[in-house]
């Protein structure tokens, strides 16, 4: 049966969830990443209305970890990876400091952007992390670095993490349009929640097919069920090492599901959007507890080393809020500084200066034709 | 020596001197291949660069502005051209949502140098489709720098800054202007971003002319001199940033100020020149200020109405006349 | 009998008595068939007018303006709804290049009804992609009315007033003031564009303050009140068209001019405000005028930043008081 | 062999037209209205330059008369008919006025919009024909004129007619998205002549394969030689009659060829975009020759016949041209006026006046919160 929302949710605990030739250390890496991504927004989502500190809108992403961590272990460091609103999870898989996020969010001068950007625009530029909350913007702009990529043949490729609302967007396909033609070392990931918002997929696009709709633009793309972490690895790592040998682009559609509210810590479900039995559904089949399952079954994991790991990451999250907590708001220096650069070093070095000559002002204007 | 050049050639010599003097320039554009050249401005870069450092572009506006700018964070210095400003409105987006905000909300650490071309069309029935022509816009935005060069030396050495500069810059190019030459300087050199030029000297008005209305400005100076009235025509070249300076000193000189702006009356370029002069000066001005734009009309497609359209010499003259009394 | 209603409920009230009037009128946008519908102003409507009436649009924002334009062209008189101004900037293409001109290309033969709302975010962390105010890019546009209601009653009027004109109209909202109440007649009434209120007499300085300026430049004015200055405060509540005379009339009894606009400071609708009175009286002038708005930066996240972005009365009473000397 | 510019620059003359269970007299029709088009365009272009009183950029369609032709006889007057740049065809196509557009290319006051569009942005809002320059634009306005109609129930349909260049826009694909989802009475075709203007499609999209990219959208789609103008009447009448029984939308995209220059009556080959051979490819397959071959082996056509027709169609363009140059240039009035509507009769029927209450200056402004 093909995959989608309609036939997930018909369907009941998912047990295709297999190791096979993964490394233990990667299937335990996986699993750890995503229990840091859990804990790290359980907790931010606890502290987010009591404390009134952070000041900005938030997208959690309980529920869809597997692709963060997934992407966290392939990622390399000159990779670029541009997300959206819901950039948490992404923020983490590339690896950038998770302090800075932290202080980003409490709108601090040590945060990523020292406070300028907030969690739905935070960018870690010294780690390749971009984001915006402007749908289908930064899937855009990948477009571009991975162009940046290939004419300088640098061997890097370039990741556009996004939602499945981000395809209504005329934008999104001219992406598709361009990358296919020009075969540029580009992945999409797609991590397909059903909703936009609380709008479903279903309202606003004929079918639930985005890998249908890519394919004919010569974008490679594969569906596959998002909460499986080990799969994600699997699919996310072929489709790079193709992109690196000058394969592509791909796109790799994820089923999944977010727990919260679309914004903020609430339930949304006043709105009363969510499928019956939707919910439960996901809640079964968390991608951290498909994994652990697996984990215990073959041994690799038990309640002490999973507590251990409780504790370890108990302890990166106080240290977050500690550090976010006890830097210094930013203070305004200069507006135009903040907007403009006025140095121009390349400028400098490249461009004399020279005087003017005479502009003659009695000459004519260009004669104007039709085209 | 003086050498001259028209504006499409300065263009044109700007990109290849940009090319040429760093690998990392590149040229994106609807037909920017061809012989024909976005007016002569980009003919025969392809046989020289290659077609990957001098790409057409699919008709995918808001899709190429977002490329370049994918690009620069990789080390490119991308040039964008846009054969109609009215094309570019697919890109506002990009420009508004992504471009102009970069710099501001990575807090300086990520830049994107990417230079837009932009022609701004007229005359010849372009009609309201292709003719529009909102620099306006573009200098509301912070974050981001406008030019609006007049002549074929602001043109080479304006787009020379822009593309080895760090600040996103839009370069506002209009279409009446290609054929005009000026003394060309051959060797790369800039012309710094926030510098008016005065034109020409005078002490009865101040007369600030943007973009293609600066040819018309002068004209208009040289028909009032026959009157025996002086008029300094200033040329703030670019508008973000805004040279207000030159400005205020030469009206508070003259007291007197009209602004001539190729772009609609309302909510311009020159209510902006206007509001500055009178946060500064207001009430030292010996008349009223006026402006000479546009009406507040799309652009008619027949001839008879272009005519009545476009401001020319005479228009500007009289607002200057009547500025004086 | 006086009523007081949010600004919120007056929007909602309008698009409510709007749709119970002419079957005509449809409503497109994100999340306008929700419960929380919008800041609650759609919230109920779809289950009133169906989902025929009151749809959900895919997030494709150009679309969805060209949708509503090709659906006035068949009679209906379609509401768009934008959670954000950011939003639209994906639709400026069809609303510069399309809807503006289209009376115009038609030589006035054929008409586009469409309303646009567009809500401009403040606060709590907005950020850069999500509190943009452009109402100076849309004024400059012919052929669009732009309105920017202040209060609860006259969101209610011009937005009932859009909806049944035929000029197409762009209604900016603001963020700081849905949940401000006001006296709000129940049955459907109109507010014309173009006529602007004195919202509060004075005879020292005149005070033109802009949308959600508008409480603000109040709250100034109490302000000076007690140290004996008497503001005049000017509210447009339209800038297309924009009502100069009441503007113009008013400085000429004050001799002194301040702006409130609640958006960036270059470029802006409060350069076309003085623009306007420096015409018209630039010699009465009895000081410089002065403008209050936000710096030329985009919106920082930080509150700590957002703090010193937004203008508060403070800083409206002080340029008052400067322009007194 | 599936149908693409590829493989029809392969092909030799085009033997397949036949008229079948065409009436004879919907046969000459269509020949006639193709002879119509093309001499009319013939007489502009010869015009445009010697008399320079065309002073707009005109996009000839000469070359590609078959869809325009067919569409004439298929559109029903309250149908809604929406094109591009190069308009000619479809205002044609709409049965608007002619010696309005003639008038209008001369910039004269009884010009369909008085002067004001030009032929890149004509309309003819009696005729519901609307245009413009701006690529892709009014496919997305046609939507909502397609949801219009469905709203209302009108039994009315929408046609949009653009080139294969439209399609590189990613407003192109908004539109597919949801008209295919709301299943709108609505028609696009795409008169793919391979370039946009000396831009080949395959330098612009990774395949020739418009029909394969629309259909996931949920958006029926047929290719067909555009030069075979029975064909062409047959598809799209079948098409539209699926239409007006509520089966929509669906994309007809025609293959064809123009003959000109991108825009004006210049030979642009100097540009050097054109395979070799092409040219020659499509004269042989003239759209009006095929069905001329046909029509004389059916004895459906002789010399004679022709001569009348061709005397017919001189007197139309005379008398067009007589019309355009003997009206006046229009005079502005008010530039307000011809911007603004300032009259409001629906308002004046339904909103009465109130007078404004006290606004309270002293309240609080909204508690602000994230979202
Ligand atoms: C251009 C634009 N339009 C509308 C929005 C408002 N918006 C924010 S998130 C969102 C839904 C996004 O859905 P999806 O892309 O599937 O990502 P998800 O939130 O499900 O992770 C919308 C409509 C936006 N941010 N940008
Ligand atoms: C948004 C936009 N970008 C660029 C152009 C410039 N332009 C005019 S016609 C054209 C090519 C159109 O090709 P196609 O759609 O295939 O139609 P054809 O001219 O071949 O009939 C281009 C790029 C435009 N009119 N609009
Ligand atoms: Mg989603
Ligand atoms: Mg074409």
């Amino acid at each position: 049966m093909e995959l989608s929302h309609r036939t997930l949710s018909l369907s009941g605990h998912y047990r295709e969830l297999t190791l096979r030739d993964l490394e233990p250390a990667v299937a335990l890496q996986l699993f750890r990443q995503m229990l840091r991504l859990r804990r790290m927004e359980e907790a931010l989502l606890a502290e987010y209305h009591p404390a009134e500190e952070m000041r900005c809108p938030i997208h959690f992403c309980i529920g869809q970890e597997a692709i963060p961590a997934a992407l966290s272990g392939l990622l390399k460091a000159d990779d670029f990876l541009f997300s959206h609103h819901r950039s948490h999870g992404y923020y983490f898989a590339k690896g950038a400091p998770l302090k800075e996020l932290f202080a980003e969010i409490y709108g601090r001068s040590t945060g990523a952007d020292a406070g300028n950007a907030g969690s739905q625009d935070i960018s870690h530029s010294g780690s390749h992390f971009y984001s915006g909350a402007i749908l289908s913007g930064a899937v855009s702009i990948s477009v571009g670095a991975a162009l940046g990529f290939q004419l300088r043949k640098t061997g890097q490729i370039a990741v556009a993490g996004f939602g499945e609302g981000a395809t209504d967007e005329g934008a999104f396909w001219e992406a598709m349009n361009f990358s296919g033609k020009r075969r540029l070392p580009l992945l999409f990931v797609v991590e397909n929640n059903r909703y936009a918002t609380f709008s479903d997929q279903l309202k606003r696009q004929a079918d639930d097919n985005i890998c249908e709709r890519v394919r004919p633009f010569g974008v490679r793309a594969t569906k596959i069920f998002g909460n499986d972490a080990p799969l994600a690895h699997r699919t996310l790592e072929a489709e790079m090492k193709r992109l690196r040998e000058g394969d592509g682009p791909a796109l790799v559609e994820a089923y999944t599901y977010r727990w919260n509210s679309h914004v903020g810590p609430e339930d949304d479900s006043s709105n009363n959007y969510r499928a019956p039995g939707e919910m439960e559904f996901w809640k079964d089949n968390c991608p951290i507890v498909l994994l652990e399952e697996r984990l215990r079954e073959r041994g690799m994991l038990d309640d002490a080393a999973k507590a251990d790991l409780e504790r370890e990451i108990a302890l990166e999250i106080a240290a977050n809020f500690k550090f976010a907590k006890e830097s210094p708001f930013p203070t305004v220096k200069d507006w135009h500084r903040m907007n403009f650069e006025d140095a121009s070093p390349m400028a400098d070095r490249l461009l004399g200066t020279a005087s003017r000559g005479g502009f003659d002002p009695d000459q004519a204007e260009s004669k104007l034709g039709p085209y | 020596m003086s050498r001259q050049l028209s504006y499409a050639k300065a263009i044109l010599e700007a990109t290849d001197q940009a090319m040429g003097l760093c690998p990392q320039v590149i040229v994106l554009g609807q037909l920017v291949d061809t012989q024909s050249g976005i007016f002569g401005t980009t003919t025969g870069l392809v046989g020289k660069y290659g077609a990957e450092r001098v790409q057409d572009f699919p008709v995918s506006e808001n899709l190429m502005t977002a490329t370049a700018m994918g690009a620069s964070l990789t080390g490119l210095r991308p040039v964008i051209v846009h054969q109609r400003l009215d094309f570019m409105l697919y890109s506002l987006d990009a420009i508004a949502n992504w471009l102009a905000l970069w710099r501001f909300k990575s807090n300086g650490k990520s830049a994107m140098p990417v230079t837009i071309r932009t022609i701004a069309g007229k005359g010849w029935g372009q009609g309201p489709q292709h003719s529009k022509s909102l620099h306006a816009w573009f200098a509301h935005l912070p974050g981001l720098r406008v030019a609006v060069p007049a002549t074929a030396y602001d043109a080479k050495g304006l787009l020379l800054e822009s593309i080895f500069s760090e600040t996103p810059a839009i370069f506002v190019e209009g279409r009446g202007l290609f054929s005009m030459t000026d003394d060309v300087p051959e060797k790369p050199y800039r012309v710094r971003f926030g510098q008016a030029v005065i034109r020409r000297q005078g002490k009865d008005a101040t007369l600030v002319a943007i973009g293609s209305m600066v040819p018309v400005a002068m004209r208009a100076a040289s028909l009032l001199e026959k009157e025996g009235i002086e008029v300094e025509v200033v040329d703030p070249r670019t508008l973000n940033p805004l040279d207000r300076k030159t400005i205020c000193d030469s009206v508070s000189k003259t007291g007197r100020l009209v602004v001539a702006d190729p772009a609609w009356l309302s909510f311009g370029a020159a209510a902006e020149i206007i509001a500055t002069v009178s946060e500064e000066l207001g009430d030292r001005l010996k008349s009223k200020a006026a402006r000479v734009t546009l009406p507040d009309s799309h652009t008619p497609m027949s001839m008879a109405l272009e005519k009545e359209f476009y401001p020319d010499e005479n228009d500007v003259a009289a607002a200057v006349r009547k500025s004086l009394g």
